[in-house]
């Protein structure tokens, strides 16, 4: 998958989109009446689910209850037919403990945790259909059901990857584009205040391109924190009815 | 469509048979036999724990190997049997460990294990709401029920088979588990066909009663 | 002040529901709740369905692999079913190990589907002893409400109908594999067990499809499975008994829910989306 | 934002700012102070009401009934699960009116059961399991569960069923009889008045 093939002379990708163009996102809010507060998100062909119960007591060991703060406990986990061959296990392997531990540190920077001391805060993301980009999209979906649960946060999170081909910044990238070897720079920040929350970068590529792809991964989440906000709107004034009356 | 064999094959029991057990049986079935301990009421661990009732721990094994998913399900079925015929609420916070052991399979396995926990619960003085028998039933590839099968029957190949349990006081249904497709019409011949058969069977337990404590009054 | 009464005498509270014939979701006693079935929406699985009954929502999709059949049954395939239900499902079910719940379900399934009811596995094989589909069905859990049997059931029948597996032919000397991808085998054919669950409460009265709370407070539980007329399994697992007349009413109201089902199948695999 | 008073009123997201915060502005339930600025923390609609010392409040309603977490000084509704002689260990329900999702565990010493006497308390004669208790919750206690007292009239046990399972009603601050079986059990009975008595019960207590 050489360089010309992700990104043609015409200055077109694989799927047609242009280099700063991001995926399709469509996201529904409420859709769980067990969960606290649950959200399903699709990016283009990536689609997630992600539900919050909480806050509540403490499970498991008693010893990661923190006296002044919640403890924020994530859980990632794949779909078996998510990916092209059935993945074996969907929770245990390596990759999944690290997206876990990743969503609860950039989590726990979001939500107001000082609110509610020695409980406890689950977040768990389930990715039906792996297209690329899925950390971002559970990053996403997860902010979206902490905000459909009521808890408190600092500011909202929005995570969105870039890429580099031929020096053209490619922004929001899919399966193909990731497994052709080009680097994938992965950043979450909250959008008000414009603090980076996380950053990994995979592959290589030269540092004066740096400050070009986090622009573009930056601008990038900004796009998506307007989207959803937007959709938080919506999803608020079909409830409006009812807060006017409260 | 009359059924040739509708007896239940031989039962005999031995019961208090484990010397650690608060009630044990050895029970066979025909050529299946199997094997129930009993161990409570006894302390239970601090998250199984129920505030009004006894919680019921049941564990099967198979004759070889690690206990499966189906051996899980033949847990989940006896384990809610057990919850309603033992008086749960008369003992609460307590616990009681429940052991099934295949020993030999002579085709009817869950229908011999459910027969043999109530036979343990009865020699382990257990307060019980009433008795359970549980009977087999196989319909062949003619539409035929024959009662209680033996291995070989089963092997043959069949249509469907039932394992249908019935309680002591007015032979309503407790459990069902069904296997295979069947018309309703038959479904419910062969229901009612094994209601009759527990008779045999509940007779049996109160023999066996009469045998353990004939020896001891002597 | 009803939700404190609900949290604090929960049997209280539902049995004055009982007592008035009705429910607190407003259902009367044998009635079910709405369905939607949406056929086909996941890209990577073979074959996939997506089941919301109430708010029960699976979620079944197939992976198809080839594998060499066994030995003592040289000519048939295999269908592998696996229910998971992720602590996303509900507060009650814990991250780790699959739960009692859990295999109870995967064994139920993997019995409906060994012998034979939904579709003859020698349909699945390729070349006898040698080559033969392999199907995982993994049925997904993600809003667990009561009636986890009913929802897999129907799950697991529209992604088989849905699936679409190449065509492959088998080359004796080559002693390889043919497939021509554009040829799809399809699976429209199978035969349709439905499901329904109710639950029995200790003063006689019955209720379909029950909610998580209701299954909670009932004091027994059975699964009806029904093909047509024909009764496939009646899966009573304990609890309070059962007499003939009793049997005779859920059977003929399985019967009911049977042939809706039915029709919301054949709906959903013309269009892609079903409602009832 | 403006300070006009606009018709349609403002939904506000997470980390939205809402106004300079100074003297005249005060936030309220659902936002915080950072930088200066009166930000929101929830995703709802902004309610601006003014106070009576001219000071204008501003607090953010999201549509669902806000999470809260037990706290020091609340009164909670708890179900008693498990008694011995020294502490009572009760899972708590309810926070003041707000039911929780889940329960939280509590656990009741025998020194805070009663303000008088403290030390002669027997917990059998005060509590049993199952029973519905209001109590105040002390303080968070050690690393599983809150502290609660119930050393005030208004606190104790609410509804308690008899030996025969019927809730029984309290004829006494120290005694509750089941309206069947007319037995009179001891229970340390909260003198708060249940709605499900009727008037005449009243007097009699």
């Amino acid at each position: 998958m050489s360089g010309n093939e992700l990104l043609s002379d015409q200055g077109l990708r694989i799927d047609g989109r242009k280099p700063n163009e991001l995926r399709r996102i469509r996201c529904s809010l409420g859709i769980f009446s067990q969960a606290d507060g649950s959200a399903y998100l699709e990016q283009g062909n990536t689609k997630v689910l992600a539900a919050v119960y909480g806050p509540h007591e403490i499970r498991g060991s008693k010893s990661k209850a923190l006296h002044d703060k919640a403890f924020v406990n994530c859980q990632y986990s794949t779909a078996t037919f998510s990916m092209g061959e059935r993945k074996r296990r969907p929770r245990g392997d390596r990759k999944s403990t690290e997206m876990s531990t990743h969503l609860e540190e950039t989590f726990a920077a979001a939500i107001r945790t000082e609110l509610y001391p020695r409980s406890q805060i689950d977040i768990f993301v389930e990715v039906l259909q792996a297209d690329g980009g899925n950390y971002t999209a559970c990053v996403n979906a997860a902010m979206m059901a902490l905000v459909d649960a009521g808890v408190p946060l600092k500011d909202t999170v929005v995570s969105c990857t870039a890429s580099l081909v031929k020096d053209v910044p490619l922004v929001d990238v899919n399966h193909v584009e990731r497994s052709g070897g080009s680097p994938e720079l992965v950043v979450s920040i909250l959008p008000h205040s414009g603090e980076i929350v996380y950053m990994s970068l995979t592959q290589r590529f030269h540092i004066d391109h740096l400050s070009k792809v986090l622009d573009t991964a930056i601008k990038g989440c900004k796009d998506i924190g307007a989207i959803l906000n937007e959709i938080m709107k919506g999803h608020l004034t079909k409830l409006d009815t009812s807060l006017q009356a409260s | 469509m009359e059924t040739e064999e509708n007896s239940i094959r031989a039962l005999k029991c031995e019961q208090s048979v484990l010397s650690r057990a608060d009630g044990s049986v050895m029970f066979s079935q025909g050529n299946t036999v199997v094997m129930a301990s009993v161990y409570g009421p006894l302390e239970a661990k601090i998250q199984k724990e129920l505030s009004d009732r006894m919680y019921i721990e049941l564990n099967y094994k198979p004759k070889t190997g690690m206990p499966g998913v189906a051996e899980r399900g033949k847990e989940k079925l006896i384990k809610t049997t057990c919850n309603h015929i033992i008086l749960t609420n008369l003992h609460p916070r307590t616990a009681v460990c429940i052991t099934v052991q295949e020993m030999q399979d002579g085709g009817t396995l869950l229908a011999a294990s459910i027969n043999a926990v109530c036979l343990a619960l009865l020699d382990s003085g257990l307060p019980l709401q009433c008795l359970v028998a549980a009977v087999t039933c196989l319909v062949d590839k003619k539409d035929r029920i024959i009662l209680d099968p033996c291995i070989s029957t089963v092997k043959e190949g069949y249509k469907a088979m039932f394992t249908f349990a019935f309680d002591s006081q007015k032979y309503n249904l407790i459990l069902s588990h069904c296997e295979g497709q069947v018309p309703y019409q038959l479904f419910q011949k062969a229901m009612v066909l094994c209601q009759k058969a527990s008779h045999v069977i509940f007779d049996f337990y109160r023999q066996a009663v009469l045998r353990k404590f004939s020896n001891e009054l002597l | 002040m009803a939700t404190d009464h609900k949290t604090l005498q929960p049997l209280e509270f539902y049995k004055t529901f009982l007592d008035r014939k009705s429910r607190p979701d407003g259902r009367k006693l044998l009635e079910f709740r709405k369905m939607t079935l949406n056929a086909g929406s996941i890209g990577t699985a073979d074959g996939s369905a997506i089941v919301k009954c109430g708010n029960t929502t699976v979620i079944c999709g197939i992976k198809a692999e080839l594998a060499a059949p066994e030995r003592e049954e040289p000519s048939k395939g295999f269908i592998i079913p696996n229910v998971t239900l992720p602590s996303l499902c509900s507060s009650q079910i814990k991250s780790g190990p699959p739960g009692e719940t859990a295999q109870a379900a995967t064994q139920f399934i993997a019995e409906l589907v060994n012998n034979n009811i939904i579709m003859d596995l020698e349909t699945l094989c390729i070349k006898v002893s040698k080559w033969a589909w392999v199907l995982h069905c993994d049925l997904l859990c993600i809003n667990l409400d009561g009636s986890l049997l009913d929802a897999c059931v129907m799950a697991l029948v529209a992604a088989l109908k849905n699936l679409k597996l190449p065509i492959v032919s088998y080359d004796e000397e080559m002693d390889k594999l043919i497939s021509n991808p554009d040829e799809k085998m399809g699976f429209d054919t199978i035969k349709q067990p439905v499901t329904s669950t109710f639950s029995l409460f200790d003063n006689g009265i019955l209720i379909s499809d029950p909610t998580f709370e209701e299954e909670q407070l009932a004091a027994g539980l059975t699964s009806i499975t029904m093909e047509g007329t024909s009764v496939t399994h009646m899966y009573k697992p304990g609890g309070c008994t059962l007499d003939e007349k009793q049997v005779k009413k859920l059977i003929q109201q399985s019967e009911l829910k049977t042939k809706e089902v039915a029709r919301l199948i054949e709906e959903a695999c013309s269009s892609s989306i079903a409602e009832r | 934002m403006t300070n006009k008073e606009s018709d349609k009123c403002l939904i506000c997201t997470p980390g939205q700012r809402i106004c300079l915060s100074d003297n005249q502005y005060i936030g309220g339930a659902g936002t915080y102070t950072r930088q200066g600025y009166i930000t929101s923390c929830l995703a709802g609609v902004v309610k601006v009401t003014s106070q009576h010392d001219k000071r204008i409040l501003i607090e953010v309603r999201s549509g669902k009934e806000q999470t809260v977490v037990p706290s020091a000084g609340d009164v909670v509704t708890a179900r008693v699960t498990q008694i011995n002689p020294r502490w009572a260990r009760c899972a708590i329900l309810c926070v003041k009116d707000i039911v929780l999702a889940e329960p939280f565990r509590g656990q009741l010493r025998k020194e805070d059961v009663r303000a008088t006497e403290k030390d002669r308390v027997e917990m059998y004669k005060c509590f049993r399991p199952n029973d519905i208790i209001l109590a105040r919750v002390l303080s968070l206690g050690d690393a599983h569960s809150y502290v609660l007292s119930t050393a005030e009239n208004e606190l104790g046990v609410v509804i308690a069923y008899s030996e025969e399972g019927t809730p029984m009603v309290p004829v006494g601050w120290q005694e509750m009889q089941c309206p069947k079986t007319y037995v009179k059990e001891l229970r340390k009975v909260a003198k708060v008045l249940p709605e499900t008595i009727s008037n005449e019960n009243a007097t009699g207590v």
